[in-house]
């Protein structure tokens, strides 16, 4: 058997809908299409009446779905593209998130973001919108590179008494393949060690932890043994996990597919800038997609974005040092 | 708005001695609230802001007398609903509370003055964003019909400037879609903060937006309690009986400033003398008086009762501590393991 | 959809000979290149999605032959819109270079696809989400009257599903208030993706809107390109002539998939069968036969020029190359000194 | 003559329309009201036409100005608070910050934000957006701390030919009084060395500066010299003149009245560690908001801000290490 990171997706679902009553599913063509990447296939046959179609109103998506959950309802949202979240900003950032901060009550609902870029996405089909969301207390946002990960921590996302916004990553949906899903995993707030090594640190998530790997291959070659911490989740950060790497290594490279202003790699180099300073044997690294929207042509789509290659060489600098 | 506009009228689906009385009760309660907190608003002790519903009691009311929170109703007031918070059941001391940052209110004084609510209870703790709050009213009917609770309605307030947000259409057209049972009542007082009407809708009536949702339609004038008893209550049954959405509009004046920072000096005196300038109030006591219902001794003493209670929940509440930074554990997650310190690194 | 519904009717306002060869004309140049360019996809030469007017050219071409780019009318297409575009004046090789990622298209490629505009002729490039496209030809609309230009009007196009966003009724709201001539095409082809339209909406007919928003519609079978010529063409009178916003709804079926990945198997033979799923280049031709205005060898004529045409700009645009990452500037501000490098620290 | 921070930008407003005929302005009572601050008063009556009363309709207020600009308008937009802006996200980071790349015509509108906390402002009308902002490409993001920055920052921003998302803070309002207006002042993108000192810097920026003046005034009491960079602009980071700055003292605490998580503080110390990392002689620090909502009442949202005395706290923290 073989499932991909997709089908994971759709296993978990199927699953979370399986055990728990209250488990819905709302969203544009999620119903019986499957959802536009289907990753909602066959469960509105399956599930009658809770998988169910949404118009295009992202933000009453979101809003009905607060709503639902003071009735017991643990909502899946998926939106369509990661970018369509904007329409729903609101909700998510200053209802959902808000809401047990203000009223003691939770508000478990998780919104499923199809993100990141692929061939001939382009601007609005492209965005990684995580660190957005990372910002707004009250959220937890998930940003899982394997299919082990798409799978169990989709399952947990559903469990968790916060708004959940969980990062999928579309160029992963197909790519990725793994022999079976796992029984148990790492719980939401872990990081793991993709790769250990002693001479680098490159911290990242989702599909870059893949180029970071290809480009750890590379290194290797060259003689360097390079560490990746996949962080998994992007709020919280397991900066622990990441701190003990970098004191192995004494090298930090950090890499998202995001704008460079801000971010991720800002966030996870000021914590360990300031609290493992004296960790580290060079200047921290970071390396994100270039600040223009992302483009529509491959050619220039592989240019924007890091990669295997241009991981490589930050890290060549980064050893250099 | 010509007065051919009002499309309502009186079925007297409802319009009972004891309800009515009830609901002018409810009426007094908070306008005396109200301007209570006005005072202790220019008296330094409410910091933040003081909304008035003034003028809007009856249609507040009206809304509010429809539901039953003990049949798992729901209701989604907004800044102007202190009437129809009381008439749902939401406690005087919960109001006074938040308004004076107690640190024992419902939102713990992390929020305040109409940013409360009682999730428990049925009624949504509004954000300010207009109109979000009506997806969540429909959300929340979304997760009785999965919970095979089929009786229960909501209802949802929003003002004429509210109308014009994306959240608005969006919750309405889905409401619609699912035909949901949930009434929204719209408070064309006439002004969002200071914009008039014609620069906020080019329609006759707001109630012509019904038929473009596919949901039934009232347009009322909000001034007269009766009307407005008689029309929420035939358009609760109207929901509860499947019927779907059902939109409200009721015609009033704001007869305060946006808030009490504010004189409302663009308000005009052709508006206050117009067909929607009376003060619901007055226009109740005097239905209750020349119907035989009630009399000004008796108003008199319901005002003194009224007194009493307000002056007993701000009292409380003002002797009540705020709130202590030391105690807060400024944690905005449920999932504590998950939450990260507030470390200043 | 009932028949009766359908409140459009043929005003001979502007169904002339002439006026409907080249509409025809348009629609056949839309259909050919949309045909070349699944093709195209289907062999892998385009990347990303190829997306389909097919079935709505009639009223894609109605709108856009009612507004005149050299008055300084403006136009929002939306992703079904090729008739549209070309009929309003954009070349037929600027949709070839977008769809085929050549650096000499009006997006240089960094767009594709749909994702193109011009904004000097007053063609907007949409963005995917939908609705948000609207507003921004109010704007225009606004900026014109600013610069005492008051001879131009708008159309925008958007579909059924489109008409469920925020952004659709803040932006209708707003062109009523303003009272811009804004002609709003809203093509409802039963379908936003797989989702038909009872799950978008719960009224009988979208054009029961227009009303609420106190604009003027229209409601039309938009399979009938003379109904779709003739109504759009007083709807844009009427703008002109300052009677506000306009909304247009074109009843049809897509007779394609949402995309060319989709195959459309959702929808139903009945939906195919009906009223609306006959095919408006089909209806038209006839037409044009049947009237005497044209004849099956011209037809072929012209059928043939319009495949060299489409000939000519794909493999033009097939043979250009496409961006080079080296030469790009990667800069997102028009302020240079204020761009911050890329550098990657 | 006094003038407030308020009055400079209302000033500042006056004087684009009289100077720009193409310059409108347009809000939710904006017009004969003058703004809920009253930051546009008298404007309407004084250019009748230009000054424009909004819907309630924040997506379709920037929607139709990035409209405008295509006729050569240069449109000003009031948001009645920043928080609520949520609504027109969408516009401004995909459709306005956009343009520019997409087409190649500018798209020059100017985004006012009532931003920051305020006694009994409460979570949704104390909010402070710029770094969400920020990470989108395309925009300008000012957040001018002075009433002299208010005026030509504002300006300024109405002449830049991209759209700028003018953070300007409701507590400075009517707190910070100037002599008078200036005639000329820095460019944005430069920023201003507040005070000088060598014992350590503050990089920070709106409200905070203030906070952070009076703490370089208790720090000077115990003997310490304090340097305060106001960034002034946050998009661009002038990263020059903070790194110089950290070359004279060797120490950098960043100071930011949003949330924690991302945001200025981390740009600017994943900037510093990066490219000045042997500059640093003590791991750099950051001061935030606290991870919650904005609290309501006063007592919490003076502890939920950074203020006088916890920068000068942390700021001892990083002279004893
Ligand atoms: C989305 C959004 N934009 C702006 C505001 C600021 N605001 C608060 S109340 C108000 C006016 C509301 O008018 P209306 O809906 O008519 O209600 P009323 O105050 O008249 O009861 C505005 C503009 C807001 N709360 N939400
Ligand atoms: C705000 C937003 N949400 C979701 C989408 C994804 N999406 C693209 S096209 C489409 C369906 C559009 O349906 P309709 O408006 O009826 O236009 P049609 O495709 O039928 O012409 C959807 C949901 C989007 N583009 N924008
Ligand atoms: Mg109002
Ligand atoms: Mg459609």
């Amino acid at each position: 058997m073989s499932i991909t990171y997709l089908e994971a997706i759709q296993a978990a679902q199927d699953r979370a809908l399986a055990e728990n009553e209250f488990v819905y599913i709302y969203g544009q063509d999620v119903g019986s299409f499957g959802g536009a990447f289907k990753a909602t296939k066959n469960l509105a046959a399956k599930y009658p009446g809770r998988v169910i179609d949404a118009p295009i109103s992202e933000d009453a998506m979101v809003g009905s779905a607060i709503g639902a959950t003071a009735e017991g309802m643990r909502p899946i949202l998926e939106m369509q593209f990661a970018d369509f979240s904007t329409i729903a900003i609101n909700q998510i950032c200053n209802q959902a998130a808000t809401q047990f901060w203000r009223t003691g009550i939770p508000c478990p609902i998780t919104v499923r973001l199809p993100s990141g870029g692929t061939e001939g996405g382009g601007p609005f089909h492209s965005q990684s919108m995580e660190a957005i969301y990372a910002q707004y207390p009250g959220l937890i946002v998930l940003t899982p590179a394997t299919v082990e990960d798409a799978y169990s921590m989709l399952l947990e996302a559903v469990t968790i008494d916060d708004p959940v916004v969980f990062c999928e990553h579309k160029y992963l949906y197909y790519h990725l393949k793994a022999d079976q899903l796992p029984d148990k995993n790492l719980p939401v707030g872990k990081a793991r060690i993709a790769r250990t090594g002693k001479h680098a640190t490159v911290v990242t998530y989702s599909a870059m932890v893949h180029e970071a790997l290809r480009a750890a291959d590379t290194l290797e070659e060259e003689g360097w043994e390079i560490e990746i911490v996949d962080l998994r989740s992007i709020k919280p950060i397991d900066t622990d996990t990441v701190l003990a790497s970098v004191a192995r290594t004494g090298r930090l490279l950090c890499v998202s597919e995001a704008f460079p202003w801000g971010g991720v790699n800002a966030e996870v180099i000021s914590r360990v800038t300031s609290e493992g300073f004296h960790l580290l044997d060079a200047p921290p690294k970071r390396l994100n997609a270039k600040d223009t929207p992302i483009p529509f042509h491959p050619n220039l789509w592989k240019a924007h974005r890091p990669a295997s290659q241009s991981i490589a060489s930050s890290l060549r600098d980064l050893l250099r040092y | 708005m010509a007065e051919a506009k009002i499309k309502g009228s009186k079925n007297k689906y409802c319009d009972s001695e004891s309800r009515y009385r009830a609901a002018f009760r409810y009426m007094l309660l908070a306008r005396v609230f109200e301007e209570r907190t006005a005072n202790l608003y220019r008296a330094g002790k409410i910091v933040g802001g003081v909304f008035m519903g003034k003028g809007q009691e009856a249609f507040s009311v009206g809304l509010a007398l429809a539901l039953d929170k003990n049949r798992g109703d729901v209701y989604g007031p907004l800044i102007r609903d202190q009437a129809g918070r009381l008439a749902f059941g939401e406690a005087l001391l919960d109001a006074a509370r938040t308004y004076l940052g107690s640190i024992e209110g419902p939102m713990k004084a992390r929020e305040g003055n109409v940013h409360r609510g009682n999730i428990p209870m049925g009624i949504i703790p509004m954000i300010s964003h207009l109109g979000s709050h009506i997806s969540v009213v429909s959300g929340r009917l979304i997760g009785k019909r999965f919970c095979g609770q089929k009786d229960a309605i909501g209802g949802v307030c929003i003002g004429d400037g509210g109308t014009s947000t994306g959240a608005f259409h969006e919750a309405l057209n889905q409401a619609a879609v699912e035909k949901l049972p949930l009434v929204v009542a719209v408070a064309n007082n006439q002004f969002a903060y200071s914009t008039p009407t014609d620069r906020q809708f080019a329609c006759d009536d707001l109630v012509d937006r019904a038929i473009g949702y596919g949901v039934e339609g009232h347009s009322i004038d909000g001034t007269d309690l009766s009307l407005c008893l008689d029309t929420f209550q035939k358009a609760a049954t109207r929901a509860r009986e499947g019927y779907g959405p059902q939109l409200v509009i009721g015609h009033l004046l704001r007869l305060c400033g946006h808030g009490e920072h504010d004189d409302a000096s663009y308000i005009s005196e052709k508006h206050k003398q117009g067909v929607f300038g009376r003060d619901c109030v007055d226009v109740a006591q005097q239905y209750l008086i020349s119907s035989g219902w009630s009399n000004l001794a008796e108003i008199e003493q319901w005002t003194a009762e009224i007194q009493k209670e307000v002056e007993k929940a701000t009292s409380c509440a003002q002797r009540e501590s705020g709130p202590d930074p030391f105690q807060e554990t400024w944690q905005a997650l449920a999932t504590t393991r998950l939450a990260e310190g507030n470390s200043t690194a």
